[in-house]
């Protein structure tokens, strides 16, 4: 168990090592120059020429990729070409924000995915079912804004139940976690509608039954652990769909997370921040779906990490 | 006409989208920390509030030599920064030389070219700005080596603010998170992506300033919520103005609608041309161009938010020709104009455009204006940076829509539309002279316009730099579009002159002279 | 065993079940009636499909909703009607007072779930002792069913346990609250011969201990005669023939019961198989090694290693049949896989004298013309998704032999060989029985005119009615073509009807091998005798043996990467028979 | 189950009947048959776009917008109203149903044929075949996907190509992730092994015997991959990487205008509804489809 975690922790840090290496190149080819972001529109050309050289932006890419990854190695991000300051620090003072509301929406999404795609199978090809099912579909269709500031509209400014935007208390994560788990509730009810239906036809739920258990406790303790099996698997997937889509979602409720400072960052080719940005969000897709693969097991005794 | 007796006490909320890059004097230099920045620092020059018209700062007095090269300001008594100290000569030395600093990187550097010493120090020789000297405690004499009118204005700018070392130096790169300066303001709270606070200075130089004890900056809201927010009662100033989204109905409610100060901006909206580029090297395509935009209805696509333009200068600034009648909307005869340019069957050409609404729609609108006459265009919908390096190359971008990237004025004062963005010296790779047109003699008449030094010129100078735009406007290398107006929505717990709500030089608001209705 | 009272603990009567069809509603069970007696077991026999399960699901109350339904006839027990009864009632009298074991005790566990979690979530449901014992009661009933380490297993999970022990727990399941009646379908089918000796027993064990009534459902009369009082015998969902076990085996009264005990494979009245000539074999395998790695370890390095199979050597020859068996997981299909290169092998094996050692995809291929594989489960061994006569066919296109009208003509032939109608051609596999699905992997194996045929287990899911067919269908085959099997199962019986040779194997070595006869007449190994005394004997009158076993570990042939089974050999014990010298 | 089960058609029965006959069960199926009539006429509705119309999608009209600037409401002259330029707004759903169709069926379909295609090789063949494929999957996955859409936009001429490559990039790594595991399992089935026994070539296995057992999976990401990708169209147009103004999709007319969705809900709304109907529709052709093709379901309800 340990070499196994130790064996995927070597590999993700291999994929990691790819991810720089890739994101570097590409912004390498990105025709925009961060000196000319920094130097501003007054700069003369020499003034530009001179902050590229400071930079390093006229070595060659290895050279430059070296730099950074040596850096890195001793724990050094860099520092914002824009905002001064220490990419780490930038991104740790957003971290915990959009780590928590991540956690939240993940909440969100499975409390009402699951539970919509648990309705569903168990009333398969009923009314019930198709209406949850236009309902998941709407879901996934509909623009995050225009779901986060109805949410707002409704429920902070004409009920007053939450506060409108910002961050700092539970009901601060209230609207935006929803307006997220929103969007993948859609998903995961599809999902768990299908696998419950697999798992409904399995012979340890018939012989549940001939145990003479309440269907509640079928439901529960027999099905729905089995059904949600595959559904582990998507939620290491889902933190990658997060990390590009929070965006949206952090700026309709002032929610102070990484998803703005990156997409500044891109804005404005601000290159240690984008490299960052990068570095931390696939950290924390590729620990996800460790973490995936590990929980798995303790639900899923058949799979073995040996 | 600023209410200096105002009461003083009470605090603002102002909202804004976007975290706050820094508030390093020497490197802030969005629009957003702009005004910030004005209230934590002080420079040796400022201006009067709600207007364009420089006044002394930390500056007790200020001589200019009568070739206009030496300049020299005497220090205000009794000033200090916000850790104590007492400011002297060498502060400002200091400061001028470490935003001129090529290691400090400063966008503003360049601002600062007139002071004798500038070429050598900004390429990293010597020991600092030769121009300038302390002559005692009190007095520092600054030698410029061409005479500038713009001077004073430069002397105003941000870039221009008076840091002490010490903190600069205990700081270091972090200084723009924790700046130390002499503003009416200190920074008392910074929440990254959340919030900043920031606290009346009790040591300020001017009495009664600022009005306010405490303004808020609540960050990371969209401008649609910061709306809401403000109607809810829970913001004072949306820092990101009306969302265009809500324009309509704000205006529309007439209670709102009271709450909105309309003014004028140093702002012009226009296209570039290509001047390197086929076919727009050809001076008639660029003038049917200028004729085959129908600004009036890009005015109303967005709400009439702008007055159409006419030339480079926006009409609030000194030198706008206010009897210049610009090019006539006129299809027909542009397209005849095209035809006997060569070019009967229109041409396909492209135009960048910065993905941020409205600028893609405003882009539709040229490009439907062009099909008129016969000209296809193709829009290129890009993000800020990647126009910006586009325009900096000499062909690529035949057209640019500079709207979001678009000109504001650094100072009241025509000069400012012209070196970066019209100027030869901006023509070059990397520079913001995306039509490529470099006139030479313009460029000399320019030199010569900025050499007129001293109040006695100023008539004379205006004149000559209205004519400079007028004949740039003669080869068209760009269509003036619109000047933007400024629409500043407040809530009824802040008060003072209108001015103060479309200051020129504070955006959104002027936040030193706003007072608190709720304050005795 | 004498019935115990009078009065029936449940009274089946005029038991009718439809189920919904596109063709409209289908009656799976007409008009069925039984009684069964305190502690009698009563056994319901019949081919596949008679309605046997439907008979256990609709006293349950556990038919498929909405699919099945009982449209008529009672089903009481004791006093109470079943038929009526609503939603809760019905859950306090399952396992309370009927329980049920499943036939497949693979998939009737939750994998999820504790053997301990599982045995005690009925317990409570039932509220037959409080959440403090249940622990105790728990363990109770592992040992009742004597299961070995009974404690360890309260805290395994299903897959860590064998087939027999997983079997064990249902029934330890079914005991839990000490019902009037246990309805068991089909409980063996999915074991070992061995295991399914031990399961027998403890069924007998248990009903003699407790005095519970068992409902047995089976299709072996083997199983039928060591197990019933009475027999019901199910075809097309009605009761052909009712009577007291004896009475039946020893005259039946029905064509039907009659057709079904002479189908009934017998240990030792096999037919003589003709010795045949000396000729140069078919096949030739010596010494062949099939290891799996287990990897782990921090560079995912080889740690240890399941030693499938261990220098396995035996030829054979041309019309031949050898049978290899041997208990669960002991390397035959492995064996099997290895000759075909599914599996990475070593050692030497030589098919129509050509070495096929170290042969490239395309060499592969001309052996896999020569040699095909019969799987052991025809279900699952066609593609539920395409057509059968494409499947058949398909051989034909991989190895390039026949297209257009002559392809067709070709699976025509094929399908009337293994006596199916061609227009069959275009169903899919669902719409067969398990017989004909057997054919048609057999036709599908004949496509290409092997010589040899490897014919995995292909014969032991199937009923004994069909499985005869098939067994006769592949020794016309091999009379008329002269086709060579190594034919793999586990059942004695059926290996004494076909085999000429038969190969004993335990963890991957041959521990006896010899002629048919010989082997199976007088075993030299105590394995090979243990597996002959596990057979079921299709005779009520032969006395029950009584061997209660626990369930034991099963030896496991992983062993650590360095460290090597130890090799057995085989000493000669007769004319052409060998065995390990005990 | 009897040999005798019910007959079905007689063999030998040609593709082409047997595409008909499918399309016959789909009909009657009610709530296929409209997910069917629903997906015909968005078809229709995109290839006679030029006669449906009832404007000229690109026309900035100057009836188009109010006096001050605001679009019109649906009705009137304007059937669903007007866009933010005075445009017609039904003549732009009318014109986007093109791209939006491409980008949900064909965009969409790469990026499922390219995870399947992934999945299921990864899985089939294992070994390092199979572990670089994942890895190289999970490094996709982790991979800021708006980053290389920037990059492309600035280096490429914006195209639907473009577009639908981008896209096939972003999605195809969750298809992949859930094939491979299916795929692991299915490959180590009976019916899978006698194919290998057969000596059958990876082709056949893959596509004949493989494929079929994963649609079922492949049609719920299929279908709910539909939405998602009109709107990442959207998201792409707006980096520059999409179909650019003034070609209307039905992904863009929604970003341009969701902002403006509380003053004129119309232009995100309708679109909004149109991209529902479509996922829907797929949706309930694929159930349909799944269930008529999946032999063992035959007739039932
Ligand atoms: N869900 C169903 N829908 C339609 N027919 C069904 C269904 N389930 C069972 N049947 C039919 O009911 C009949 C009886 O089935 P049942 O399972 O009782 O047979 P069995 O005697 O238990 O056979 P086996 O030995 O194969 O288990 C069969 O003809 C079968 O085809
Ligand atoms: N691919 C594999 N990887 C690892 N171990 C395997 C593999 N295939 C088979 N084994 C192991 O090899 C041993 C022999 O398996 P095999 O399938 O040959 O048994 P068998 O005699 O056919 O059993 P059964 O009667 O249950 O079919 C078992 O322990 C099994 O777990
Ligand atoms: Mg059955
Ligand atoms: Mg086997």
């Amino acid at each position: 168990m340990h070499s196994y975690v130790l064996r995927r922790l070597l590999e993700s840090a291999l994929i990691l090592l790819g991810i720089t290496l890739v994101t570097f190149v590409l912004l390498y080819l990105l025709p925009a120059d961060p000196a000319r972001q920094i130097a501003g529109r007054s700069a003369t050309a020499e003034t530009v020429a001179n902050i590229r050289d400071q930079l390093g932006l006229n070595d060659p890419l290895f050279v430059q990729y070296g730099r950074y990854l040596w850096n890195l190695f001793q724990g050094d991000m860099g520092r914002s070409y824009l905002q001064r300051a220490e990419v780490s620090e930038l991104i740790a003072s957003r971290l915990p924000a959009s780590l928590l509301l991540m956690l939240a929406a993940i909440v969100t999404e499975l409390l009402i995915g699951l539970t919509i795609g648990i309705i569903a199978a168990l009333r398969r090809n009923r009314p019930v079912d198709h209406t949850l099912m236009i309902f998941s579909f709407v879901s996934i269709s509909a623009p995050q804004f225009v779901i986060g500031i109805l949410l707002l509209y409704v429920f902070a400014v004409q009920l007053g139940w939450f506060p409108i935007g910002g961050y700092g208390t539970f009901a601060h994560l209230v609207l935006p976690a929803l307006t997220l788990g929103f969007l993948g509730a859609g998903w995961y009810s599809r999902m768990m509608r299908s696998s419950m239906i697999e798992v409904l036809r399995q012979d340890f739920v018939r012989t549940a039954a001939a145990k003479g258990l309440s269907k509640g406790r079928i439901i529960l303790r027999h099905v729905l652990p089995n059904a949600i099996l595959p559904i582990i698997a998507m939620i290491g997937i889902d933190i990658g769909l997060f990390m590009s889509g929070i965006v949206v979602v952090e700026s309709v409720f002032g929610w102070p997370g990484i998803g703005q400072l990156a997409w500044q960052a891109i804005q404005r080719v601000d290159i240690p921040v984008i490299m960052g940005v990068t570095m931390v969000s696939a950290t924390a897709i590729v620990l996800g779906n460790l973490l995936a693969d590990l929980v798995a097991p303790l639900i899923d005794p058949r799979i073995k990490t040996k | 006409q600023v209410d200096e007796d105002a009461p003083q006490g009470g605090s603002m909320i102002v909202t804004y989208k976007d975290d706050v890059a820094t508030l390093d004097p020497a490197i802030g230099y969005d629009w957003q920390n702009w005004s910030m920045i004005k209230s934590l620092f002080d420079g040796l020059m400022g201006y009067e509030p709600g207007t364009t018209t420089l006044r002394n700062e930390l500056a007790a007095s200020y001589d200019i030599s009568g070739d206009g090269l030496v300049h020299t300001f005497t220090l205000k008594d009794g000033i200090s920064f916000h850790n104590g100290r007492e400011i002297t000569a060498a502060d400002v030395k200091y400061s001028l030389e470490r935003v001129t600093n090529p290691e400090t990187r400063s966008p503003g550097a360049g601002f600062f070219g007139m002071i004798d010493g500038f070429d050598t120090w900004n390429a990293g020789e010597g020991e600092g700005l030769s121009g300038i000297e302390v002559v005692n405690d009190k007095t520092v004499r600054i030698t410029l080596s061409r005479p500038d009118a713009t001077f004073g204005h430069v002397m105003a700018l941000n870039f221009a603010s008076i840091v002490p070392k010490e903190a600069v130096d205990e700081k270091g790169e972090d200084f723009g998170r924790d700046p130390v300066g002499s503003g009416a303001f200190t920074l008392a709270e910074w929440t990254p992506g959340q919030r900043l606070v920031f606290e009346r200075f009790d040591g300020y130089h001017r009495a009664g300033v600022p009005k306010l004890d405490q303004v808020t900056f609540e960050i990371g809201l969209e401008p649609t919520v910061a709306l809401l927010r403000l109607q809810q009662g829970q913001a004072d100033v949306p820092g990101d103005g009306i969302p265009p989204a809500q324009f309509l109905q704000v205006m529309n409610d007439p209670a709102q609608a009271d709450n909105v100060i309309e003014g004028g901006q140093l702002h012009t909206g226009y296209i570039t041309l290509n001047t390197e580029m086929a076919p727009f090297d050809n001076l008639d395509v660029r003038k049917a161009v200028n004729m085959a935009v129908n600004k009036d209805r890009i005015v109303r696509i967005i709400n009439g938010r702008a007055v159409p333009a006419n030339q480079p200068l926006p009409p609030t600034m000194p030198g706008y020709a206010e009897d210049y009648e610009g090019y006539p909307f006129d299809p027909e005869g542009a397209r005849q104009m095209l035809a006997d340019a060569g070019f009967p069957d229109g041409f396909t050409t492209e135009l960048y455009v910065m993905n941020v609404d409205p600028n893609p729609r405003i882009a539709q609108a040229i490009q439907q204006d062009l099909s008129e006459i016969g000209i296809t265009v193709e829009i290129r919908n890009l993000a800020q940076a990647n126009v910006i390096a586009a325009g900096g190359e000499k062909d690529q971008a035949p057209m640019i829509w500079s709207g979001g990237m678009a000109w504001i004025a650094d100072f009241p004062d025509p000069s400012n539309f012209y070196g970066p963005i019209l100027g030869c010296a901006g023509a070059v790779p990397g520079g913001w002279n995306w039509s490529w047109y470099c006139n030479e003699a313009l460029d000399a008449r320019a030199a010569e316009a900025d050499a007129m030094t001293g109040p006695e010129n100023a008539e004379a100078r205006e004149a000559a730099w209205r004519q400079i735009y007028l004949d740039v406007m003669a080869d068209a290398p760009w269509v003036p579009v619109f000047n933007e107006q400024r629409f500043t929505l407040t809530s009824d717990a802040i008060a003072g002159d209108a001015s103060l709500f479309v200051d020129p030089v504070h955006i959104p608001v002027n936040y030193d002279y706003i007072y608190s209705t709720e304050a005795e | 065993m004498e019935p115990g009272g009078t009065c029936p603990v449940l009274s089946v009567r005029d038991l009718t079940v439809q189920v919904a069809t596109p063709d409209g509603a289908k009656t799976v069970l007409a008009g069925l009636s039984f009684d069964l007696m305190p502690g009698e077991t009563l056994c319901l026999a019949g081919e596949s499909g008679s309605g046997k399960s439907m008979t256990a699901l609709a006293i349950m109350g556990l038919l498929p909703k909405p699919m099945a339904r009982i449209t008529d006839g009672s089903v009481r027990l004791g006093e109470t009607e079943l038929t009526r009864l609503s939603d809760a009632g019905y859950r306090k009298v399952r396992t309370a007072r009927i329980a049920m074991i499943f036939q497949e005790p693979m998939t009737s566990l939750n994998p999820l779930m504790t053997v301990q979690a599982q045995i005690i979530e009925t317990l409570l449901e039932h509220g037959a002792c409080s959440r403090a014992e249940a622990p105790v009661r728990a363990l109770e009933l592992l040992t009742a069913v004597r299961l070995t380490e009974p404690q360890r297993r309260l805290r395994q999970y299903p897959h860590e346990l064998s087939g027999g022990m997983r079997q064990r727990v249902v029934i330890a399941i079914a005991l839990a609250c000490a019902p009037d009646i246990i309805i068991a379908d089909e409980p063996t089918t999915a074991l070992d011969v061995t295991v399914q000796a031990e399961i027998l027993d403890l069924l007998r064990v248990l009903q003699r201990e407790r005095g519970t009534a068992i409902l047995m459902i089976t299709h072996d009369m083997g199983v039928v005669a060591e197990m019933a009082d009475r027999v019901v015998v199910l075809r097309h969902g009605r009761a052909v023939e009712a009577a007291a076990v004896g009475a039946l085996f020893a005259a039946p009264k029905s064509d039907y019961a009659r057709e079904l005990l002479a189908a009934v494979p017998r240990l030792g009245d096999a037919p003589l198989r003709p010795a045949r000539a000396s000729e140069p074999p078919v096949l030739e395998v010596r010494d062949l090694c099939v290891r799996f790695d287990v990897k782990g370890g921090l560079l995912n390095r080889t740690i240890a290693r399941v030693h499938a199979v261990e220098g396995v050597s035996f030829d054979i020859q041309p019309g031949e049949t050898l049978a290899l068996v041997g208990e669960s997981g002991c390397g035959k299909s492995t064996i099997g896989k290895a000759l075909l290169g599914l599996v990475p092998w070593t050692g030497s094996v030589r098919v129509l004298g050509r070495e096929t050692r170290g042969l490239g995809p395309t060499g592969l291929k001309t052996v896999r013309r020569q040699l095909q594989m019969v799987f052991q489960d025809p279900g699952a061994s066609l593609d539920a998704r395409m057509t059968v006569g494409e499947q058949v066919g398909e051989p034909l296109d991989v190895h390039g032999l026949e297209s257009g009208s002559a392809r067709t003509d070709r699976i025509a032939w094929l399908f009337r060989r293994v006596g199916l109608s061609p227009d069959m051609m275009g169903r899919y596999p669902h719409e067969f029985s398990g017989g004909q699905r057997q054919r048609i992997c057999i036709a599908r194996a004949l496509a290409v005119s092997p010589r040899i045929i490897v014919a995995d287990e292909s014969v032991s899911a199937l009923d004994v009615s069909v499985q005869a067919q098939v067994l006769d269908l592949l020794q016309e085959l091999q009379d008329e073509d002269g086709l060579s099997y190594l034919f793999i199962s586990h059942d004695m019986a059926v290996i004494d009807q076909v085999a000429d040779r038969v190969m004993v194997m335990r963890l991957g070595q041959v521990v006896e091998e010899g002629t048919r006869d010989a082997v199976l007449r007088s075993p030299a190994h105590p394995y090979t005798r243990r597996l002959l005394s596990a057979v079921p004997v299709p005779d009520p009158s032969r006395a029950r043996p009584v061997r209660l076993q626990d369930a034991d570990d099963p030896q496991s042939p992983i062993l650590p990467v360095g460290q090597q089974p130890e090799r057995l050999h085989l000493a000669p014990v007769g004319d052409d028979h060998r065995a390990v010298p005990a | 189950m009897t040999p005798a089960a019910a007959d079905t058609a007689p063999p030998g029965r040609t593709r082409r009947a047997r595409v008909l006959a499918v399309l016959r069960e789909l009909l009657r199926r009610p709530r296929a048959a409209f997910g069917f009539a629903v997906i015909v006429l968005m078809v229709l509705a995109a290839v006679f776009a030029p006669l449906l119309m009832p404007h000229d999608p690109f026309e900035q009209s100057f009836d188009g917008l109010s006096l001050t600037g605001a679009p019109l409401p649906p009705g009137g002259e304007f059937p669903l109203g007007t866009d933010l330029l005075g445009r017609d707004l039904a003549s732009r759903l009318i014109l986007g149903t093109r791209t939006s169709l491409i980008i949900g069926v064909l965009a969409n379909g790469i990026a499922i044929a390219l995870g399947a295609g992934i999945g299921v090789t990864a899985g089939y063949f294992g070994g390092w075949v199979g572990a670089v494929l994942m890895r190289f999957t999970d490094l996709m996955m982790a991979f800021p996907a708006l980053l290389l859409a920037i990059v492309l936009a600035a280096i490429f001429q914006p195209s639907l190509l473009i577009v639908a490559l981008v896209i096939a990039m972003v999605n195809w790594v969750q298809m992949a992730r859930v094939i491979y595991t299916e795929t692991r399992s299915l490959a180590e089935r009976d019916f899978i092994q006698v194919q290998r026994a057969m000596g059958s070539g990876h082709l056949r296995i893959l596509f004949a015997h493989l494929l079929p057992h994963l649609s079922s999976s492949i049609m719920v990401f299929g279908t709910l991959g539909i939405s998602t990708t009109v709107l990442l169209e959207a998201t792409l147009s707006f980096l520059g990487v999409g179909v650019q103004p003034p070609t209307p999709s039905w992904g863009n007319i929604i970003f341009e205008n969701q902002t403006y969705f509380s003053t004129a809900p119309w232009l995100v709304f309708i679109p909004g509804a149109a991209i529902v109907l479509l996922a829907l529709a797929f949706n309930l052709v694929g159930d349909a489809l799944r269930d008529i093709l999946d032999p063992t379901l035959k007739g039932r309800h």
